[in-house]
């Protein structure tokens, strides 16, 4: 054995103990200062687009969350609502309003007989106004026979001009609210007719053409089908691929491939899944067109390759000492895995899942092609029925010509943000009870 | 299936959807599901075949192609044409600028590829609208239009740049000889910058106009029907784009909208008669209906009655 | 549903098969001396896969095939008595049959033969629904009770439930290749007509891209319009681009949250930073073209610069953005579980953090982040619309990102929802790109798989 | 410089372990070399022998762990009372469960104290309700000497214990299942003198029932716990037999210079 | 039951660090209760006493370690040279560099052997080419006992070293930058005694011009290497005095205890 033992001078060749350049020092913390910065800069940034994009989006949308209605004094009178004298709610219902409406409209502005600005002055009232008085009657089945004063919703030009949309001293030609309507609504106005009230149809109605009838309510629940859909496939499928890709599968040339293939189906454009599901779901197995389950299935192909990444890489990054302990206990490797790596990979599999639910719940070019895109007024009732999504609401509203789609669709993205803090929530609560460092 | 299918154009989407709404309404029938899948994809979903998987009903912004006929013929499918329409198509600038009063012509020498200079043809030069024409503004071209895969641009580039090619005579005498030689050079728009492919979101165009002066859009009459008090629509060989002209055929760049009904389903699913009624009434594309609200121009009075005819008769094409 | 009902039946047994075969279990642990290999749920778990799972499968295949049984049988009936009829129309026959039998619908009046052939089609769906509930039922039972009786201390019961386990995770990771499968299955039929109509190499080698060109069948179809070259460079100049900035702000964020912030500060900006991903891209288009990219052009113009208004760099700047948080989140959190003791040996060391983050931190973590890289990157390829409002649609052959610019992805898309025309090359080209960026991302892939490999053998 | 030559003294009483031929390979490298060993039933057997020489290694195969390491081969026979681990039927999970295992650096799961012990007796349903659960808990960290420091915090997570109090939280945890065979791999190299010392004296106890095979540095305490000895060198066992023996008259020169510390 | 008052005997040579009413809490709790020690210059301390007792704690708060744990509190005053390392300027970084660290579990860093050794020196800018830095990377590998094991696999990833050969590699990388305090938390639990031997010896060496602070569980290894020695107690110093004199007359009960095995 040689002695390796240093002798005494070897260690004072190195002068002082401590040949530290303070120069260095000097510079290395400034570089110190200023990574942390660059840190800082990086969350601010990225925090501020956002704050910049949810300023634009709550700016633009935020008066969808109102409607304005004109008071209408409305002669109730007995013989066209109810002419049996029945009084049964059914009745109430079926009896059609739009005349009374008018009658009221007319009786309010007397002279008006010319068929383009009778035209004009039912216009001032949103399509489904009669609905309104409907619902007043029905609400309070007394009031037949009377007048009463109804809150009924305006047009969406009327809603637009009074949330200051539409200016008056564009000229008339330019304008989409006539003279006549103007000097119409200023009566209103004067007589202390036109009200505010939160637009409740808003979250409660369907799809629509018309921006004061149209809701949100079909494509929320046809995003929650989709993406509960979506969730229950992907999650345990991607959580499954991943563990028998981390912990069980030898590694050879077979793993490699699927490892591969993994990562390149995340950079397969999301339409060409689209295409797929054409092909497999709908033409293969005859399932239904537009149908949430449809969509599911097809956003959960789309979206397995985020979480079995991200999965992976969690599981990876679990200290094989805690497996070591476990088996050294007598636990089979299954039991390893599901009682102690798999709980301590939560937080990035989780991680995974949010980013791929995320995109999931945002995107609208597989949709295209399974016959999402589609305009659907009634709300679906089940996963089988035809239904759209909120980005796919968002995009349609958004090529729309009417201006009164213009709030609805920043609404809608508020709405989808929501939809989206709501459904993250739940997951970083999940992720920080699992999270530790060791 | 209890509820009518319907594909087809972006451009009828709006309409169809209108109808199928009211419809869904004012009947006991489910409001028909309306997909925008454009016009060839409309056409390819509906004449693949009969039966509940495949559609009622598509619309088009062209009339069906002898091709597309054939393959529905070929699958089964037998239809009835209904054409419903126009739709002007407009170019348009924000109104910050000036209004632009243009000529076929000069809208092709805008935006072709090739135009002939001298009798030779060369490569679009014309950077400035006023290098085309003196009254026209000193600024540069710089249209916003749709892409090639797009049945507005398909429309555009039919009526407006071959109309305008037609007023050269060399151009005229070759589409006598080679009329694939014409064509070649009268579809082909430039590809310098100068024609902006911005998209089938005609909204955002406009948005876009609105933020550059300068940019020309071009886009369906809706669009700008929906926003004139912020732009502007350019008078084409002396026609302004109003309704009015449009509806009167003054306007030369307008097209024809169209739907085609399943005959093979009519009476299986449940409606589809009904709903070709409430389309076909005047209440819906009448002079004075909603659709005319939503920037559809309504057929002359003589053809409403004569396809609504035909369509209430469910009577066959033919081609 | 009668086949709900039929669901839910064999449910139960599987659940009885459970507790049957605990209990089992129990009652042999008590018999006998001899220990029981495993423990008693997994009798439990043993008895209710062998009695659930087969029949259910048996269930869903019967389910799958019966259609396709009921319409050969109902085919063969219709043949004799209307032997006159094409081939389609027999299918629009058989179709209105179905329709008729299962609600109604039906496209003429029913004359004797469809009602026959629906009475009998409807009699086989009933013949078939019984016997399918009798086979599923039966098997259920009958494996319920074999695998009852092979219960006895020596079963390895959680060895051959682990088994079932592995089989079904084995599954999942099959279904990634399936999906690859059926993707390019999907695609490769239109692709080779494609390559039919235009030759291999003027697409793959072309510079020029205008498909509008060769649409119509009345016109020469120019043999440079389909070149995809400037559409992969234009998807590889905005993917730069977007990484450019994602890849700084992403990690950056991912090692101020991971290694400075503290712990309030983190668990309020990463779920912050991730509402970025889940923005649909419509509003980030809007945001790329009508804030952006005007931005761009009129810093652009006041420093002499020519930036077209759709841009490159808009959209790729943009997109961006949107993928921090695949960057951030994914890179945090693997950065997260690098070990305490291996911050604390650099800081003994003398190591500032800044130090410690950049020579121990991320080498440690490296192969996590560049998966979370190409990740990104991927989600960035993919994109379409940002790129269709903020980058137009002009196929441009150029490395300026001032310049308009097109990627595969928005021509796919463009292509398949324009117009387009049965066969026509132009609709095909959209499967010929889509398998082609296959393809290129494929090669993508396994370089960066080589590559991390090389660098893992290295340091683990 | 080889030598395949144990010097092995025979067994005095019935072995409990049989490991014939015994090599073991990672990948290319062989980290044993033929070993044969005998460890006997309700005795303390030590390995020692300087750093790197396959102690550990040994130590893994006898409960298979090193099937965990992939590309780690093992040949040769080893018996458990007669049976061979590697090729009858035997499950290795259930050889884990027979044959417990502490390791070197101590790796608690990141779970609270409680259930870190519990774990394994749930397992392995040792237990049939919480309470015999809960008295297993609190016995198994009594042996280990650790109850009175934790008694309080056995809801507080194992990873925030002292490096010394982790290491006895992962004996009790072997403990509390009650196997037939500990392996112990340099258990106390992080426990101070008295924690050692109840480790050893637990030993000493636990031997009465059960086989002990500890790995240690120590040659102090080698010769405090152990009955037998083995002595690895280079992947090789150079020399095994009656620990007072091995310590006072080694037989081979290695085994001597090892002791004597003359070399490693 | 708590006594403040250490047994102190005074330094007789000039102290290099000089704890003072050190008193540090995690969060709530309190792990060492106003402490009072002096660390004399170019000697070995030895910190011993149960585990548990705050002897890490203790260690990690003379190089500012503690600062990267988040909620500790570190109270009282703490000199190196007669400079407070925790209120005047001093920057944490220099410190460190000054006072080296090597830990109980090694830690290498997941890079190779070589880049292990040169991370510090390539740091604080030590050398100035890539000769020295191979030089010193040779050097350090040699005094730590560990160049012949690794010197052809020097391009080698240090996590694949054996537990001993890691801890080796640790300290020769603490080694590589010549501080002027050493702290060692139980450097030699994980090593066989030719090793540990080894390093004992390089104490011995280092303590000629470096001031040495060692945990160490072993009371012999305490006695073999250290010139003074402190007995740690439920964070209390009980008892502190040259090591001869500690360990063959302790003044307290509890010192006595300990040193005999007693109690822990
Ligand atoms: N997973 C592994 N892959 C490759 N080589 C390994 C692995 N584990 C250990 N080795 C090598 O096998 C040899 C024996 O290692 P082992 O851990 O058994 O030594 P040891 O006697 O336990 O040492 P120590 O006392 O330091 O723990 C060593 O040379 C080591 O480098
Ligand atoms: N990060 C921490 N957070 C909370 N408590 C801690 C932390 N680290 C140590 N402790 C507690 O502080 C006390 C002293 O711990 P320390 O690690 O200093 O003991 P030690 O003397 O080094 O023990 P050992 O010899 O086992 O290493 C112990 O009770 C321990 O549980
Ligand atoms: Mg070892
Ligand atoms: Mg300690
Ligand atoms: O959707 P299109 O009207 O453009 O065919």
């Amino acid at each position: 054995m040689t002695d390796n033992t240093p002798h005494p001078e070897d260690l004072s060749t190195g002068a002082s103990p401590l040949k530290i350049n303070p120069l260095l020092l000097k510079k290395r913390n400034a570089r110190e200062t200023r990574f942390r910065l660059y840190g800082l800069t990086a969350v601010l940034t990225a925090v501020l687009v956002l704050c910049l994009l949810l300023t634009s989006i709550i700016s633009k949308g935020y008066t969808a969350f109102e409607q304005t209605y004109i008071l209408i004094d409305v002669r109730l009178n007995t013989q066209t609502i109810d002419p049996k004298g029945t009084n049964r709610l059914e009745d109430l219902a079926a009896a059609s309003y739009k005349g009374l409406l008018r009658d009221a409209l007319r009786e309010q502005f007397p002279g008006i007989d010319g068929r383009r600005e009778k035209r004009q002055l039912y216009g001032i009232l949103g399509t489904a106004a009669d609905y309104d008085v409907r619902d007043a009657v029905l609400d309070n089945p007394k009031l037949v026979g009377t007048t009463a004063t109804i809150a009924v919703k305006a047009s969406d030009d009327v809603d637009s001009y009074f949330k200051g949309y539409i200016s008056r001293d564009v000229p008339e030609d330019n304008r989409k609210i006539k003279d006549v309507e103007l000097s119409w609504l200023d009566t209103f106005e004067t007589d202390d007719r036109i009200i505010k009230k939160f637009n409740m149809d808003f979250f409660t109605n369907g799809d629509s053409r018309e921006p004061e009838e149209a809701g949100i309510l079909g494509a929320v629940i046809g995003s929650l089908y989709t993406l509960a859909i979506t969730l229950a496939l992907c999650f345990p499928i991607g959580v499954l691929t991943a563990i028998y890709l981390e912990e069980f599968a030898p590694t050879n040339r077979w793993t490699d491939i699927i490892e591969v293939n993994i990562n390149n189906l995340a950079a397969v454009p999301s339409i060409v899944f689209g295409l797929l599901g054409l092909a497999i779901f709908l033409n293969f197995f005859g399932l239904p067109r537009s149908a949430p389950l449809v969509g599911g299935m097809v956003l959960a192909l789309m979206t397995l390759p985020t979480i079995i990444i991200a999965s992976r890489a969690a599981l990876k990054a679990v200290p094989p000492s805690i497996r070591e302990a476990a088996l050294g206990i007598g636990a089979s490797r299954m039991q390893t895995v599901f009682h102690h790596v798999l709980p301590l990979a939560m937080p990035g599999i989780l991680t995974g899942t949010i980013l791929g639910m995320a995109q999931a719940l945002g995107e609208t070019a597989p949709l295209l092609m399974i016959g999402m895109v589609a305009f659907i007024a009634d709300i679906p009732g089940s996963m089988g029925d035809a239904a759209t999504v909120l980005p796919v609401q968002i995009f349609l509203w958004a090529d729309s010509p009417e201006r009164g789609f213009v709030e609805k669709t920043s609404a809608a993205i508020m709405v989808l943000l929501a939809f989206l803090v709501v459904m993250n929530a739940i997951a970083v609560i999940l992720r920080k009870r699992f999270e530790r460092r060791w | 299936r209890d509820q009518i299918r319907i594909v087809g154009s972006s451009t009828v989407f709006p309409f169809s959807t209108t109808v199928a709404e009211t419809f869904g309404k004012t009947t006991g029938f489910k409001t028909p599901v309306v997909e925008s899948t454009g016009s060839g994809g409309g056409m390819k979903l509906f004449c693949a075949g009969v039966g509940v998987e495949h559609p009622d009903i598509t619309n088009a912004s062209r009339r069906i192609k002898a091709s597309e006929y054939e393959k529905c013929t070929k699958n089964g499918v037998s239809i009835t044409e209904v054409k419903i329409g126009f739709d002007g198509i407009v170019l348009a600038n924000s109104k910050q600028s000036e209004r632009l009063t243009l000529t076929k012509k000069q809208i092709f020498l805008a935006l072709a590829k090739q135009v002939p200079v001298d009798g030779k043809m060369v490569d679009n030069p014309y950077q400035n609208w006023s290098d085309i024409d003196k009254s026209l503004p000193n600024s540069k071209i710089e249209v916003l239009g749709p892409p090639p895969t797009s049945g507005t641009r398909d429309a555009f580039v039919e009526l407006a740049m071959e109309g305008g090619a037609k007023t050269f005579e060399s151009l005229k005498a070759l589409r006598k000889s080679d009329k694939k030689a014409f064509k070649t050079i009268a579809h082909t728009i430039r590809e310098d910058g100068a024609y902006v492919e911005a998209g089938e979101n005609d909204n955002l165009i406009i948005q876009k106009l609105e933020a550059n002066p300068k940019a020309v859009g071009i886009f369906g009459f809706s669009f700008l029907d929906q926003n004139a008090d912020k732009i502007q629509g350019s008078i084409v060989e002396g026609a302004e784009p109003t309704f009015e002209n449009i509806a009167a055929g003054d306007y030369g760049v307008s097209r024809s909208l169209y739907f085609y009904v399943k005959k093979e389903h009519v009476g299986s699913v449940p409606g589809i008669e009904e709903f070709v009624k409430a389309f076909t009434s005047e209440d819906a594309w009448g002079d004075e209906g909603y659709l005319a609200d939503k920037g559809l121009i309504p057929l002359p009075t003589a053809d409403r009655e004569q396809v609504k005819n035909s369509a209430r008769g469910l009577t066959s094409l033919s081609m | 549903m009668e086949q709900l009902a039929l669901f839910f039946a064999l449910l139960f047994l599987t659940v009885l098969g459970f507790i049957l075969g605990k209990g089992r279990a129990v009652a042999l642990s008590g018999q006998s001396d001899q220990p029981l290999h495993s423990r008693l749920p997994y009798y439990g778990l043993y008895t209710a896969i062998w009695c659930g799972l087969p029949s259910l499968l048996i269930m869903a295949g019967w389910m799958i095939f019966e259609p396709q049984i009921a319409e050969i049988l109902v085919k063969s009936q219709l043949k004799e008595a209307n032997a006159s009829l094409s081939a389609d129309q027999l299918t629009l026959f058989i179709n209105d049959v179905i329709n008729f039998a299962s609600g109604g619908i039906l496209t003429r009046d029913p004359d004797a033969s469809i009602l026959k052939a629906a009475e009998s089609y409807q009699l086989f769906k009933q013949i078939s629904y019984f016997a399918m509930a009798v086979v599923a039922i039966s098997v259920s039972l009958a494996t319920l009770f074999g695998s009852l009786k092979k219960i006895n201390p020596n079963l390895r019961a959680r060895n051959q439930v682990e088994k079932v386990i592995s089989v079904v995770m084995m599954i999942s990771s099959l279904i990634a290749i399936l999906t690859t499968l059926g993707i390019v299955l999907s695609l490769i039929f239109e692709t080779l007509r494609f390559f039919e109509k235009i030759p291999f190499f003027d697409f793959i080698l072309g510079t020029h891209w205008s498909p509008q060109t060769a649409l119509r069948s009345d016109q020469v179809g120019g043999s440079g319009s389909f070149g995809a070259i400037p559409l992969f460079a234009g998807t590889m100049l905005i993917t730069f681009i977007c990484m450019v900035v994602a890849i700084p702000v992403g990690l950056m964020s991912a090692i101020y949250m991971s290694e400075y912030a503290g712990k309030k500060f983190r668990a309020f900006a990463k779920p912050v930073l991730e509402i970025l991903a889940g923005i649909p891209t419509v509003v980030y288009g809007f945001f790329a073209a009508l804030t952006v990219a005007p931005f761009f052009r009129n810093t652009g113009t006041l420093i002499g610069l020519d930036v077209s208004s759709e841009s490159a760099l808009a959209a790729g700047a943009v997109m961006g953005i949107m993928i921090i948080p695949f960057i951030s989140s994914l890179s945090d959190d693997v950065m997260n579980s690098v070990p305490q003791s291996l911050r604390d040996a650099s800081y003994a060391m003398g190591a500032t953090k800044s130090e410690t983050i950049t020579k121990v931190i991320i080498p440690a973590a490296l192969p996590g982040i560049v998966g979370a890289i190409l990740l990104a990157m991927s989600r960035a390829i993919g994109e379409t619309m940002i790129v269709v409002m903020a980058a137009g649609l002009a196929a441009n052959l150029t490395a300026n990102p001032l310049e308009a610019v097109t990627t595969v992805t928005v021509q796919i898309v463009t292509l398949l929802v324009g117009d387009q025309e049965f066969d026509s090359a132009k609709t095909l080209a959209a499967f010929a790109l889509g398998l082609l960026l296959f393809v290129v991302t494929l090669v993508m892939n396994v370089v960066a798989l080589k590559v991390v490999r090389k660098y893992r053998e290295k340091y683990d | 410089m080889q030598n395949f030559n144990t010097i092995n003294e025979p067994l005095t009483s019935e072995p409990k372990i049989t490991a014939r031929d015994v090599s073991v390979f990672y990948g290319a490298s062989q980290a044993l070399k033929s070993i044969n060993l005998d460890i006997g039933a309700n005795e303390v057997t030590s390995l020692i022998g300087p750093s790197g020489c396959g102690k550990s290694t040994f130590l893994r195969s006898l409960n298979r762990m090193n099937d965990v390491i992939e590309n780690c081969v093992v040949e040769g026979r080893i018996n458990l009372d007669g049976v061979d681990i590697y090729n009858s039927g035997l499950d290795p999970v259930l050889l884990r469960a027979r044959v417990g295992m502490v390791f070197q650096k101590p790796n608690p799961f990141p779970k609270s104290i409680y259930d870190n012990i519990a774990y394994g007796p749930k397992l392995h349903g040792t237990v049939n309700n919480k309470e015999e659960l809960e008295e297993c808990v609190e016995e198994s960290l009594r042996r280990a000497g650790l109850w009175d420091e934790v008694k309080d915090r056995l809801d507080k997570p194992g990873t925030g214990l002292s490096g010394g109090q982790q290491q006895r939280l992962c004996i009790a945890r072997a403990i509390a299942i009650n196997p037939e065979v500990i392996l112990m791999d340099e258990p106390c190299s992080a426990l101070d003198p008295i924690a050692t010392a109840k480790i050893e004296e637990l030993i000493d106890e636990l031997r009465k029932r059960f086989t002990i095979v500890i790995v240690t540095h120590s040659m102090q305490q080698a010769a405090r716990v152990s009955q037998r000895t083995a002595f690895f060198h280079m992947g090789e066992v150079v020399e095994v037999g009656e620990t007072d023996r091995l310590f006072t008259s080694p037989q081979d020169d290695r085994t001597q210079g090892y002791i004597t510390g003359r070399f490693g």
